[in-house]
């Protein structure tokens, strides 16, 4: 199978799908012309055309109402937010419209619509070009979040979202887009939305997290494994619906459960993987449920020293890691 | 339509309050398009609307429909234009919470009004989960989402940008406030369409209040069409208060739209009620103003002006009342006896299956 | 003392600090010549002018902006959102701009200013005058969270915010506004931010709820006693951040934890809350962590029958109690 | 200033390209209020800021400057503005991302500039929290909270209305660029400020690009000053590439202004660079466009104007050139030396106390 980057592997999946269905177009600033900041729309101009690639006003809070017009009128717009940052102005229609159109219409409508967002730290982007965004979401009934961490699932779950039916927030961490690189059949496939994955299977601890982390994980599980510790990691992929099985059963079995997550600590993510697993596996439990989050201060700053002291990494993982299994 | 000036009402607070409506602003002959019975057909819609008004007024205070927003005063605006949508026959309504005479008067019958208001089994927009008449009635080809005031306007020019990708020849009828002129999205709607030239007609309702604020705390010009220059294309003022008249300037709208983009119709009206059954609105206005106004209530000038024309007996608006009042009483009767929605309804369709 | 209701409270928190300060202001869509919807500010126009109680443009963007760039001028300014549902457009500028303001000028600028926003359900608002929308500012850094549920709480705490240098977001439930009724003293008084409050002692199972919901919690509470179940109800008043303490301390005690909220279960702030205890308290759990929240559907729909569907209530506390109790 | 009619501005796209500056748009004689040495200062600035600019960009392509937007094209709109502000005396600045020759001329010096693109200590805007100059500035009257487009322009406004309640004398300059015209935002800042008639300058450098999409895609007009009207202000069109009409622009705005409300000023200039370090614009537009485009800039034009009018000679212009290559030099060498701030910073500031 061939090696491909994440933001190759979200180039294709909408590629193949626009190709697929005429029905589907990417708008949003800079996605026509410039082929988007991070190139992910790339050529679509020249092989879709003006209206398939539509450059946007600099408004995003029309990119996401128009995109929710097209939707009823039967598209699958695929509008984009240049950076998770740029999220705010869009969210009255995003939060308050897009998720209550299926429920306050009784199911005559729904909103077959993918907002794709760049996101996350790690790459000297300051207080506004790093934030992540997926806790808001994931609170908001009626979206769904994805959160893909490899390029493998990052098409099969940017695919099957195009074609779902409802409002998906499609979260990209902009620092896996050209470091993370992994294989992708070259044939079609599509992943189940709501479907979290065990990357790493192991008996002593249960490591839950998701995007770039997922990968400082992964390498933890590796350096404490010679330690003699055994990590399962699970990867959520989808952030909403959250697949509560597969993080219950892995809990079952290793009776710990460790969250890590780049978003900051208070009400994110991992609080609600916490609370499910406090209520639904609480008496498999041998240890306190612990998160290793971005601390509670503003996105991660721009200098150097101050935005590693904030970033989560791989040593900090596998001290959480040590921690909770000598518990 | 572009040489189109604006022009501006002549409204009784600047004219001289004669009691009177003397129908001096009104089309003299017949517009184009428009037929006896197309007047005829409107006066008995208005009836039929204000009945209904009244009557979900009345029940609000009886405690049972929870909220309403009246529509008295806003009526020939609304049923002008939407008279000429409807001869159109391509058009599509993203109307606002205010637009009852434009919901009901697309098709909805008096007692699907009533089970709305009430919120009982048969509810056409939400299935009782909204507001009155609040979702969607896709059957007639309106859509309104919310009540969060401007939200709707992206949406409609979304609309109509998608009715252009599949090739329609659609033409997108999007109804606002004054107040909601002031919304960042209502610019970004408006600028949107405006360099796409989409087929989208923005119809400003403006009764020159938000709740209780004032045109003159909302914006610091007379005439809020003004604005469409700004975005590239026309606007025009059309006296709201003139069925005529509104249906002349949107049909003229529509035209426009298909053929040449965004136009803005800002219609001047009169709220007469407060602003929903939760208002009271002598907090901030004086009896006199209303009372002013109500001198020219459509329901008093709209069939004045039939019967000088000779197409309205007083005989015949009679029979017009009588038959709203029978037909509203009706609803009424089967709205009450209606069930609600069954508890379990709560927790579907969060998802699209 | 006398009786107040919650919305006279709030009333004259606003009048008293109004008059000791001239910098206080109050802002926003007809607060000032109807007196504010709910009548928060009632009079404020006469005693205060135009300039104080500031009749705004109907554009929540900017009511928040501009009351942003009022406090960089060192005024103290109170924006109203009228109703919850309507804070989507203005959140750029309170969790994009007015959250990082302080930590982005490293400290050069602070912003004094108060949110008020009532919210919540019960009321036949529909889908949009019920929201909850608390879960999303307690997941922002840099602002604080307050949601009283009595007037005692809500004029001490509302004084208090109007004095603390951070934005702070009110939340007033608008069910409580007229039912809730309770002492409120003569002389003037401040309440701190951050701190829970006990608001019933109790052994065998600790309740952690706030507003409206708090009510049905003490009834419950009393519905149960009779049963032999002692049930501690704790307030949290504050919602960010969070009093750990109190919260870990009655727990600690009883080793039994209810939280309930009308907001949706969801990444509600009893996610956060849960996740807390499973991690600090885990040592003297002695039965799962529930929660009875709202469901996960966008607000509580306009039909009385699925209004009630959705709300938790006495009965629903009651039996969840009783379920705990008996684990 | 409300006579002003908007002028077009002779641009070399419109003109013909003989790649002589001829002058002809410049006042002839002293505009109000200048000195020789006012221009003679301006350029000394203008090269300082330029020869800035360059470094950092240099620095970035060495991997020592994470990120930096070019005011090169700009330069003589935002020193011309700020000329007027500092004039005034009593001014405060809301600039945007672009704006590196204001907030370095109102007093920072090449060093403080090279810690904040470094992320040093000793950066004066948010101790390298931030991006290069984003925080505040506040001994300069310089905010800028953050870089999402049309951000601070209510804030800007809001700013304005405080000082009106403090009794202030002082006008608000607030900055955007075209792109930020379509920002739901920039609509309701202008609309209040219109409403209350505060004491805000809007300038905005139209350099006809938002990244890469160009005018034609961001709005249906060609001038978007125009929309002032709408709000019940004037709206002005400048040659932004000119200092001098830039300067008389913006001193008659702050006039305006404090007299009478709000003032749009639309500053036609030219992105001479990439958008960002970050872009690569062939992408989007030829290098013919950039290379017309050069032939209007500043840093060309406005020393061979100072010389036409003897305020300027060879070797003076020589001097200024040295001596900008060596602050800036010695600017980078301590910058370079200087520690980053330590890690255990992060925490703090979340809160005031
Ligand atoms: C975004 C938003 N803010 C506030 C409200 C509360 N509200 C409901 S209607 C209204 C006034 C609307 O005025 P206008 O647009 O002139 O319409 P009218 O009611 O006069 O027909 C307000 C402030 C709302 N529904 N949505
Ligand atoms: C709200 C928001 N959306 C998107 C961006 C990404 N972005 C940064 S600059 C820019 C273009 C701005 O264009 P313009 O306002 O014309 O200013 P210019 O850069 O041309 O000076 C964009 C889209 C942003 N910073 N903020
Ligand atoms: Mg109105
Ligand atoms: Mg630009």
């Amino acid at each position: 199978m061939p090696l491909k980057s994440v933001i190759e592997a979200v180039r294709e999946a909408m590629l193949e799908e626009m190709r697929r269905d005429e029905k589907v177009f990417v708008m949003g600033e800079d996605v026509g012309l410039r082929g988007g900041v991070f190139l992910a729309t790339q050529g679509f101009l020249e092989e879709f055309g003006q209206a398939r690639a539509l450059d946007t006003p600099l408004a995003e809070a029309s990119i996401m109402g128009i995109a929710l017009g097209a939707a009823f009128r039967g598209l699958r717009p695929i509008p984009e937010v240049e950076f998770a940052d740029f999220v705010w102005p869009s969210v009255n229609q995003l939060i308050g419209e897009a998720a209550r159109v299926c429920y306050g219409t009784n199911g005559a409508l729904s909103v077959p619509m993918v907002v794709r967002i760049p996101y996350g730290g790690g790459i000297r982007g300051g207080l506004f070009h790093s934030q992540n965004v997926e806790a808001y979401f994931c609170h908001t009934p009626g979206l769904k979040v994805i959160a893909p961490a490899t390029p493998y699932d990052a098409k099969g779950l940017l695919k099957s979202a195009i074609r779902d039916d409802n409002p998906v927030v499609f979260l990209e961490h902009k620092k896996t887009y050209r470091l993370v690189r992994g294989e992708v059949p070259e044939e079609e496939y599509l992943l189940p939305i709501g479907k979290a994955d065990v990357k790493r299977a192991g008996d002593n601890v249960t490591v839950v997290s998701y995007g770039l982390m997922l990968h400082y994980c992964l390498e933890a599980a590796e350096v404490v494994a010679a330690e003699g510790i055994d990590v399962e990691v699970v990867d959520l992929r989808t952030l909403k619906p959250l697949d509560k099985e597969t993080v219950v059963e892995s809990v079952k079995k290793t009776a710990k459960l460790l969250i890590v997550h780049e978003d900051n600590l208070t009400g994110g993510v991992g609080a609600e993987v916490a609370a499910l697993v406090a209520d639904e596996a609480f008496e498999y439990l041998d240890g306190p449920i612990t998160r290793l989050c971005g601390p509670d201060v503003p996105t991660m700053p721009f200098a150097q020293p101050l935005e590693d002291a904030y970033m989560p990494n791989t040593e900090k993982v596998a001290e959480a890691l040590r921690k909770l299994a000598a518990y | 339509m572009t040489q189109a000036k604006p022009r501006s009402p002549k409204t009784s607070r600047k004219g001289k309050a004669t009691g009177k409506s003397t129908g001096e602003n009104r089309a003299v002959g017949f517009p184009e398009g428009l037929t006896e019975q197309d007047l005829l057909n409107s006066y008995r819609q208005m009836v039929l609307v204000r009945k209904t008004d009244e009557r979900v007024w009345m029940m609000n205070r009886q405690g049972k429909v929870p909220i309403a927003a009246s529509c008295q005063g806003h009526e020939a605006a609304q049923l002008g234009s939407l008279l000429a949508a409807q001869q159109d026959g391509d058009c599509f309504l993203f109307p606002y919470y205010r637009d009852l005479a434009i919901k009901m008067m697309v098709g909805l019958s008096p007692t699907q009004v009533m089970l709305s208001f009430m919120g009982k089994v048969g509810e056409p927009y939400s299935g009782a989960r909204q507001f009155p008449l609040q979702g969607a009635d896709l059957e007639h080809r309106v859509i309104q989402i919310s009540n969060v005031v401007g939200a709707g306007l992206t949406q409609a020019v979304g609309y109509a940008l998608g009715c252009r990708m599949l090739g329609d020849d659609t033409v997108v009828l999007a109804y606002l406030g004054d107040g909601a002129t002031s919304q960042g999205e209502t610019h970004e709607a408006m600028n949107f369409a405006g360099v796409h030239r989409l087929p989208v007609v923005f119809v400003c309702e403006n009764n020159r209040y938000a709740i209780s604020v004032p045109q003159s705390l909302q914006m610091a010009i007379t005439d809020v069409a003004s604005r469409a220059e700004g975005y590239g294309f026309p606007g025009v003022v059309v006296d709201g208060m003139d069925l005529v008249q509104s249906y002349q300037a949107t049909r003229e709208g529509i035209k426009h739209a298909r053929s040449q983009g965004p136009v803005f119709l800002e219609m001047k009206v009169e709220r007469l009620m407060p602003h929903t059954t939760d208002d009271d609105d002598r907090r901030y206005r004086g009896d006199d103003e209303v009372e002013q106004a109500r001198l020219r209530d459509p329901l008093v000038t709209f069939p004045a002006y039939l019967k000088e024309q000779g197409i309205l007996t007083d005989q015949e608006a009679e029979e017009i009342n009588a038959e709203a009042q029978r037909a509203v009483n009706e609803a009424t009767d089967v709205a009450e006896a209606a069930s609600p929605p069954d508890a379990s309804d709560m927790l579907s369709h969060v998802y699209a299956p």
